[in-house]
């Protein structure tokens, strides 16, 4: 288990070849991109930050989390901060598993639970110039 | 004691400043250091109960602060 | 949504790239991969084979319904088939959506149904010299 | 009519063959079908209701058959 916060661009062969070993059959992994298109505004770039060390503390409370409740798996995370452009990674996480159900549902839970808990936040940077702190809690109330 | 506490994101903003260093009374709670904060410049745009860490651990209203802790005030997170 | 018997190592890379879309930011990858031990045996190589047409066909079906499921998602699947030695993958699933839940929710589905329904078959090499063919339904009886 | 069928992996090897060419009547169904299969040599070997897929679709017992049918008997699969 690894959860980092990362400032380079991030590299999901890697993360693959980190899980992989000859007793594990079932490897997942998710990956979250710049979309180009949120909540109905066109998006050109999103910067991201984060309070950098208890981020990388929360993921691996997060990660060791799905560890123990899927007994075998191995799971991966990194988080990239900084100025993203439309297209890029900006979260990739690995899980591995003898079998392919335990390894989905610990890849499912690291991903739901570092959104939820990890202190990273994101600008978005619009096409007509303005920009703003996304607030989920917001758009989950509307 | 004197508490340094970090803002971050959207509260750096809304502040204009990345930390700031209160003197709070021995044994006081993250409730008091809230109610210090809202004293700030800038702190009427921050929501009434900001979600806090303690030693990057989220703490609640009652956590007891010593001299020493690491701690912040976390606006909603987003990340993924 | 594409769907494909191969011969050659998987690019899971490949793959990624096929159902990524600056409108999609969730993108989720399945890869099974052979494993050295299987049952409690020790497996040297798989022997794949298929009933190709059908399993592209089945495959495809599978894919189908799975994008029907989930509105807006993408997905792509290859299955390699020939001999694959410990830890090469025999297949790769990826599928893309705007939010993760249904990229996740689709790749799921589709690797439960393909194991299911392709009819593609193995073939187990053992370290012992001794080989059998795989049959999930005697496994599940036990 | 004459129907060739294909038999694939475990089966194959059992029957030692990879395809027949069976004779049925006019409006047989896969059940016929099958009944034909279980007289070849090594068809001991094979399950009593084994899984057909007719023109790459999987068929029931009663589906009936035409003259140029793609027809095939599908072991327990084991992909992924």
């Amino acid at each position: 288990m690894r959860a980092s916060i990362v400032t380079h661009a991030l590299d999901t062969d890697a993360l693959l070849r980190e899980v992989a070993d000859a007793r594990r059959g079932a490897t997942a992994l998710f990956v979250g991109t710049v979309r180009s298109v949120n909540e109905g505004r066109e998006v050109t770039a999103i910067e991201y930050s984060a309070y950098e060390s208890m981020a990388e503390r929360e993921m691996s409370a997060v990660l060791a989390e799905a560890e123990a409740m899927n007994e075998g798996v191995v799971l991966v995370a990194e988080h990239r901060i900084g100025r993203l452009e439309v297209g890029e990674a900006s979260i990739a996480i690995a899980a591995a598993h003898e079998h392919r159900g335990r390894a989905l549902d610990a890849l499912r839970y690291a991903i739901d639970e570092i959104k939820k808990r990890a202190p990273i936040w994101k600008r978005e940077l619009y096409a007509d110039g303005s920009e703003s702190w996304v607030d989920p809690t917001q758009v989950a109330a509307r | 004691m004197l508490i340094t506490v970090r803002f971050f994101a959207s509260y750096a903003d809304a502040l204009g400043r990345k930390d700031a260093q209160l003197s709070l009374g021995d044994g006081a709670s993250v409730r008091d250091l809230l109610k210090s904060v809202s004293d700030l410049p800038g702190a009427s745009a921050l929501p009434a109960n900001p979600l806090v860490a303690v030693n990057q651990v989220y703490a609640v209203a009652a956590t007891r602060l010593n001299a020493g802790d690491e701690v912040a005030l976390i606006p909603p997170v987003a990340g993924g």
